[in-house]
């Protein structure tokens, strides 16, 4: 028997007798018989602490791909960046990590301001002054942008380029089953969302990927005059790390901002809990889903921090709300705020052109061996997608024989043909460098590489 | 010198009331914490990488402050931060129980956190292996057949869920239009119905705070597709007609979702699927201890019946023959609706916790939750009496309204000055069928002595209504801000420290 | 109910000022938090394994809390102490700087802390690899030969370094009895030579705040077997005339002793070694950012000169013909001044600090924590003027005495008061060949924006003496206590829960 | 170049002409250019945090003997217990670790009073009135009490039972070269102190262990009686754990107690930092060494805790003080309150029974083998030593190759022959179960051990 519960059977009886009851079940006798559970859960007594250490150690002796043991090249969303003790330390403070929603503003100033420093920081990667708190991941931040769109234009028609991530994509899908929207994808050719090929007349919204999810930049500006052409709103999905060296979302007109923000301070998680990262235009802040937290005083004048615009809010609005999101991720969002803090303005410069670098390198080396070929000849960032000529997933398992995780199966991902891709889908591999990959590591990659191919 | 100082504690209560710098205002042109690997990669310079044209002929400013700043910005910074591990969180509907740090530690372990989401299955069993058996103790836990993993929240469970309402009446070709909710539902249900593509229909509660029967009958009907529920409902009282209930929707045909937001009531006692649920959403960041991070994350599983299974959301990891785990997508799934596979560490660290209590340790966290309401609900009866007064479930909501027409003294009033007595105020104001709502949640972690501390801190506040209410429209006034000005904030919107 | 609440955070600033209630009046009888594995031993009573007579009759009361309350007042006990963390520390003599949270990392490794220290050298090579390293640096730091990392902290290295003084004696077959100390020598040092067997002559100071030589020449004499110094000294001057007093004291045939308290004024700038000591003690919890932990742990190593190395305490780690490493004891060893190997994980951590700043960086440290001091120093000079009024190192003792005599405001109110502007209080009183003294140790981790606002503290405070001296006693007011009755603890000693 | 120094070039170029300075070397300019490094350090230039990690992976690799990788049964005063995540998220919270002595009270109440908590601790556990704030370990802890000893009766005889640790009677011999203190050692018979072996008349010190470092039980009292007959101070040095069941040292009428609180939430750590306990009895306490906190209250009369007794301390009575002690084991201490309080009143007792149980059970196996001897007939407590008929060196080294860290060498502890030990003592071998030993391991050991054996 192991719990955390700090009742003696003296505590429980004198409390039973304080309401006049005599068991624990009285508290339960209004629950219908025929609904109680006669013979309690059907699940092992409790163990403790340790013993449950011991069985967490089982599954981890069967995870063999960490990226501590194997080198991490995937990414599609998910990167294996450096997060130092430092920033580990100052998000895993308990007044943080044990908080809720900052309703008593006056004892939640560490989490407001944090998330106010959060939101500045979002709000200058992406060039648009009107971010929010956090949403669930970046697929959710996109459904959210579509649902946006929908209340801003009034319309159902959502276009999405197949160069955002294709799990996006699925849900975006998924939810535009309630709302009622329909999704249009744009194929690529070249790796390049190639737009004339779909009729995108009456659009509520375009979205576009930058970099895109096989890492190719595209030129928006095409994307951003069909969006004025159509009057619907201009949604770039943008990888924030490149955003400190690209042209922001704002700088390339859009409307919206929606983001994967998990390369900022959280670890790969197993995809979860990441950070859905949005911002929008002014225009479009009565329809900003979630929390926002505003700058004000208190009644002694001194600065202080508080949600705002609730009236927004599910909480309030109840069904007229911009949306359902309650909870949110706010620790990551202030685990975000630390690490950018580290990084830096020049920190953060340095890390995305490191990826560049190292993926270009990497990219070189591969696009020479004997039967690969780039999916696209356009230029790309930090991440790029190859044809092998032979099955991805089976050439992962080979590489991971090697200790090195490969990269993602584009099949895998878009689960079979998708859009992304001309001609055969399941022989795309799709890699990423971050700034933590060697030299070495990516010469070890390489040789391996070169070895499973022949 | 323009730039704020990074050193200065005046921020921090220990020492001071003054609000700290930004880290905006802290920073400084040329300095630097972050430190690299040592790639050995040829430099080349971004140029050559990237076509000029995409590259921002502006720096994009991000902060620059020592890594001594930042630790002292951040350590202030949650010394003005009130927690579960500084105290009592009394916060009705959130469940805001003692989060174990064994399951941090879980949860820091590189076995489980430095897995990519991309991995294939073959490398990363044991992160199947650990989903599927939660989803097998969450289905045993609500009585369900089924769930999936995926919602990163209970909202995002509900709108699921409500996808998997439709995707069922779709299948049966019978297209249904509205859905039922009582008028003292949160306010992700309706917010989820119409994100569903449903129309809110809202069933009224009787003078008991439950759902009036009569009334749910006669609103029912054959284009009613469901009803979502809340048991015990959010004024912390089960309903005791979940059967008749059950029946009446079931026979229109329609299903019913519980929102699991206060599973920790029932635990042991009373099952979701037992009480005729079709589709069940968990808050695992309430019922299962994980912590709530500052508002987030959570993750919020939905359980269905086997009725459903075939609609729930894919991938979905499963137990093979030869013992094995590996990913299928149901026949007739709905899709994805979380980017990879849910809020995996969160995921992991309810497991541990479920894995500690056993079946025997939950269904003490839910008798003893109970039993802490009702005793602090009982305990208050004079001051601040139940909205309904008999026996409640894992909290009470209690009305100030008599304070109120006595001293002119309101449930805020009351929520801002408790925290001026150590402890953090009640959900306020909610279920809105309340007047002047104080809705307390004690968790059954803590001890009969906080609960009476706590009844004194609010019959000393009691008091001072009845001798001098004007102080407390004031407080709090020993916490590092005082009451903020909020409709200042809504009127002009500073979101940024670009902002003005 | 008797026992205080665990649920309520009114001692934490954050929310309220009352004290915290003790563990032990948190306690309840049958209340528990421990969890231990299963281990499948068989149960046997006490009483079949130990002679009833060896078993204690009664229960000794540990206490009995949940872990729900255990983490509420230790998470509160927290938030009731200042640390470098919160803010500047500017202790004058003990270098709080700012702590990597690298090295505690480093430190939190099973690969390194999961050790036993009776594990055989073949099985901790790793270890034994970072003793001889960490040995190796320090000793290239300070210009010595050989080092001994045993010492748990300074105090400890004194008197090891007395020990090696007394065996060197010895060795040579001469008695000698006094050892010299300057009057501003750090308590520590004459209490290090009682405790080494020799009897103390106090060396005064001259009108510049250094040693005076002439003073020191009479004092020395064939029975003198050394003196402490710490250069720069505890008024934070460099002894200029070192070369001299080296001299002198080696004519004697005596040894010098470096209190490496203060080496964080000259890493890279000139070394003990040159400057003629022989034995050489650091504090690796100042010089290499160790934290402090509330008082300790430290770490002491002692640094000889090869005369003697053979003397050194043992076992030592160090480096064998096949690059592999022993354990070996030298020759004419003193012995072991710790139980085990030292403070391990304390020199660990210096030795990460020691590589991520190396060479370059550690120079750099130096340079800028003397900067800090002497902009401090000439930024304070009308207000507090430094005792001697010239170039100083990494710490600047400056004088109250002006404060004083004016407006009866002294050292002790200015300290206090610095707490109520959110920085922790200087060294005073110390050394104590300076009145009022007032000692700064900034730290190279400090911006210049921090001094400033240090700086515009201390105006703020000698403005408020100027206008009303009064409330400068009863400071600090904005503190979880204020200022404690010192002298009813020493007349009345309540060390225990249970005395009284 | 890495570092955590804030200034920027051009802070310190105008800190400097704020100054009248024109380079940073102006400000060492007054040290003798004879003695000044000319070149600067001959040390690698400094490396960034994560090369410094990967240079101490390598380090960690050649460990292979953790007690994560290696069934820890090896003790002598370091113990392999179980730390649960609460007590290492407590103690590790960062007011504790980057705070010094608390000299001003005010702002320093956290550290005070869980210091007053340990002092609690430590007298009921030690059975004595007046504890201290903590020494560096218990080698030294037993120096300060034998110093005390020699301050108490002006003598210098210090008669020390082999049963105390070798290496804490090698400190003690080390030490005593500078107080001039004769150390007697009492050699031990069938594991027992054989008091009447040596001339105790004179002593200022009798020193006995409780159970002995062997782990064997022995009766105090004869000590005791000697100590009074002769107006010797008791000292005893104990297992804090054991101490949790068995008799106090104040029971058994000690005047001081040492001991190693390492077990009480301290890792192994290679041996420090560790924490060294000490209380003695009323009559004492001027003569206490190191700092103790007291209860008080501030000028509002709210209770407050301070260190007090400060005229004893180095500080202020300098050469005349009772002890040179100025940083101590504050984390440590701090910890060990966290972890007694988590084990409470009869946690503690179910690990002393547990480390009991296991230490029989393991000890009634090996005993059973073929040419094992144990060293003693008499009652022990979770320690036990054997003759092995074999190096108990080359032993230790063939355990480990099964994954067992087999017990401490005495030959090795002792650095050759040692008046604990009757006859050989290399083949001696000194086990220890703490209560985080399963059946499994047990077993595992006795199998291994002989196969070792045979
Ligand atoms: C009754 C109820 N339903 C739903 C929710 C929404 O859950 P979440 O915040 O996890 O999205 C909450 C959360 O407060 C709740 O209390
Ligand atoms: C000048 C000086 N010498 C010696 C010491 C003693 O060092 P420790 O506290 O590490 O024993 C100190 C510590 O404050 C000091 O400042």
């Amino acid at each position: 028997m192991a719990d955390y519960l700090p009742h003696t059977s003296e505590d429980v009886s004198s409390m039973l007798t304080f309401l006049g009851m005599s068991s624990l079940d009285d508290l339960f006798a209004h629950i219908p018989a025929a609904v109680r559970l006669a013979n309690g859960l059907d699940i092992e007594p409790g163990l403790s602490e340790p013993d449950v250490a011991a069985i967490f150690a089982g599954y981890t002796s069967k995870n063999p791909a960490t990226a501590t043991a194997m080198t991490c090249f995937a990414g599609g969303g998910a990167y294996d960046h450096e997060v130092p003790a430092v920033v580990k330390a100052l998000a895993s403070r308990s007044e943080f990590v044990t908080a809720y929603t900052p309703y008593q503003p006056e004892v939640a100033q560490g989490v407001l301001q944090a998330i106010f420093e959060y939101q500045t920081l979002i709000s200058r990667l992406s060039g648009l002054p009107i971010p929010n708190a956090s949403l669930y991941d970046a697929a959710t931040a996109l459904v959210e942008a579509l649902n946006m769109a929908g209340g801003a234009t009034g319309r159902q028609k959502m276009v999405i380029s197949a160069g955002i991530h294709p799990h996006w994509r699925h849900v975006a899908r998924t939810f535009a089953r309630g709302t009622g929207h329909e999704i249009v994808v744009v194929p690529l050719r070249d790796g390049v969302t190639d737009w004339e090929s779909v009729d995108v007349s009456g659009a509520a919204a375009i979205v576009a990927g930058y970099p895109n999810y096989l890492g190719v930049l595209e030129d928006l500006s095409t994307a951003k005059s069909l969006a004025l052409r159509e009057g619907a709103l201009f949604v770039v999905g943008a990888d924030p790390v490149a955003a400190g060296v690209l042209k922001t979302a704002g700088q390339w007109g859009a409307d919206v901002f929606v983001g994967e923000g998990q390369a900022f301070g959280t670890p790969l998680s197993y995809g979860g809990p990441y950070l859905g990262l949005f911002a929008c235009s002014e225009d479009q802040v009565r329809r900003l889903p979630g929390r926002i937290v505003g700058e004000t005083v208190d009644s002694s004048d001194r600065r202080a921090f508080v949600t705002t615009l609730r009236a927004r809010e599910q909480d309030i609005r109840r069904e007229k709300a911009t949306s359902n999101v309650c909870t949110n991720q706010t620790l990551m969002a202030v685990t975000a705020a630390i690490q950018l803090g580290w990084l830096g303005t020049y920190g953060l410069r340095e890390v995305a052109t490191r990826c560049a670098r190292g993926a270009h390198y990497l990219f070189d080396e591969l696009a020479a061996l004997p039967g690969v070929t780039p999916v696209s000849t356009q230029p790309f960032f930090r991440e790029f997608a190859l044809h092998l000529g032979r099955s991805a997933d089976e050439v992962i398992e080979r590489m991971a024989e090697r200790d090195v995780l490969a990269g993602l199966s584009v099949n895998a991902l878009s689960n079979g043909a998708d859009p992304s891709i001309e001609g055969s889908v399941d022989d795309v591999l799709l890699v990423t460098v971050t700034e933590r990959r060697t030299k070495d590591e990516i010469d070890h990659y390489v040789s391996a590489m070169t070895e499973v191919l022949t | 010198m323009s730039a704020q100082p990074g050193g200065r504690a005046a921020s921090a209560p220990l020492v001071g009331h003054e609000s700290e710098p930004t880290l905006f205002e802290m920073s400084v042109s040329g300095r630097s914490s972050y430190q690299l690997r040592t790639t050995g990669i040829p430099e080349r310079a971004l140029k050559e990488l990237v076509p000029t044209d995409h590259l921002n002929p502006d720096v994009v400013p991000v902060a620059e402050v020592s890594e001594r700043d930042l630790v002292g910005h951040f350590t202030r910074l949650s010394h003005r931060q009130f927690s579960v591990d500084l105290g009592m969180y009394p916060l009705g509907s959130c469940t805001m129980k003692y989060n174990p740090k064994f399951c941090d530690a879980i949860a820091g372990d590189p076995g489980l956190n430095a897995v990519h989401p991309g991995t294939p299955a073959s490398l990363c069993q044991g992160w199947l292996e650990i989903l599927v058996t939660l989803e097998e103790k969450l289905c045993q836990i609500t009585g369900m057949s089924a769930a999936t993993l995926q919602p990163a929240a209970g909202a995002a469970g509900e709108l699921t869920g409500l996808l998997l309402m439709r995707a069922y009446h779709d299948a049966n070709g019978d297209d249904r239009r509205r859905v039922l909710i009582p008028d003292s539902a949160h306010g992700t249900n309706p917010a989820s119905v119409t994100l569903g593509g449903y129309e809110v229909t809202t069933v009224p509660s009787n003078d008991r705070g439950l759902v009036d029967l009569a009334a749910l009958r006669a609103a029912l009907g054959p284009d009613v597709a469901g009803i979502m529920l809340t048991n015990p409902n959010t004024v912390g009282l089960f309903e005791e007609e979940i059967v008749e209930i059950a029946k009446a929707v079931h026979d229109v045909g329609g299903l019913l979702y519980y929102d699991g937001a206060n599973l920790n009531a029932i635990l042991g006692a009373v099952r979701p699927g037992d009480m005729g649920f079709d589709i069940v959403h968990m808050n695992l960041h309430k019922t299962f201890a994980t912590p709530h991070g500052g508002g987030g994350p959570g993750a919020g599983p939905v359980a269905v019946a086997s009725r459903l299974v075939d609609f729930l959301p894919g991938p979905r990891a499963a137990r093979q023959a030869d013992g094995s785990f590996d990913w299928m997508t149901p026949e007739r799934s709905i899709g994805r609706v979380h980017g990879w596979h849910g809020n995996a560490m969160v995921l992991a660290r309810a497991l541990a916790y479920i894995d500690v209590h056993g079946g025997d340790g939950l269904t003490r966290v839910a008798q003893h939750a109970v039993l802490n309401a009702n005793w602090l609900r009982h305990r208050l009866r004079e001051i601040l009496p139940a909205a309904y007064d008999r026996v409640c479930m894992h909290e009470c909501t209690l009305s100030a309204t008599s304070l109120k027409t006595k001293f002119g003294v309101r449930a805020l009033d009351i929520a801002k000055a408790l925290l001026d007595e150590g402890f953090h105020s009640p959900t306020v104001y909610f279920p809105l069928i309340v007047d002047e709502a104080l809705m307390f949640e004690p968790t059954e972690t803590e001890s009969v002595q906080t609960l009476e501390a706590l009844a004194q801190a609010i019959e000393r506040i009691a008091e001072r209504a009845s001798v001098d209410p004007e102080p407390l429209h004031h407080a709090p006034q020993h916490t590092p801000v005082s009451r903020v000005d909020e409709a200042r904030a809504a009127r002009h919107l500073i979101a940024t420290a670009d902002a003005k």
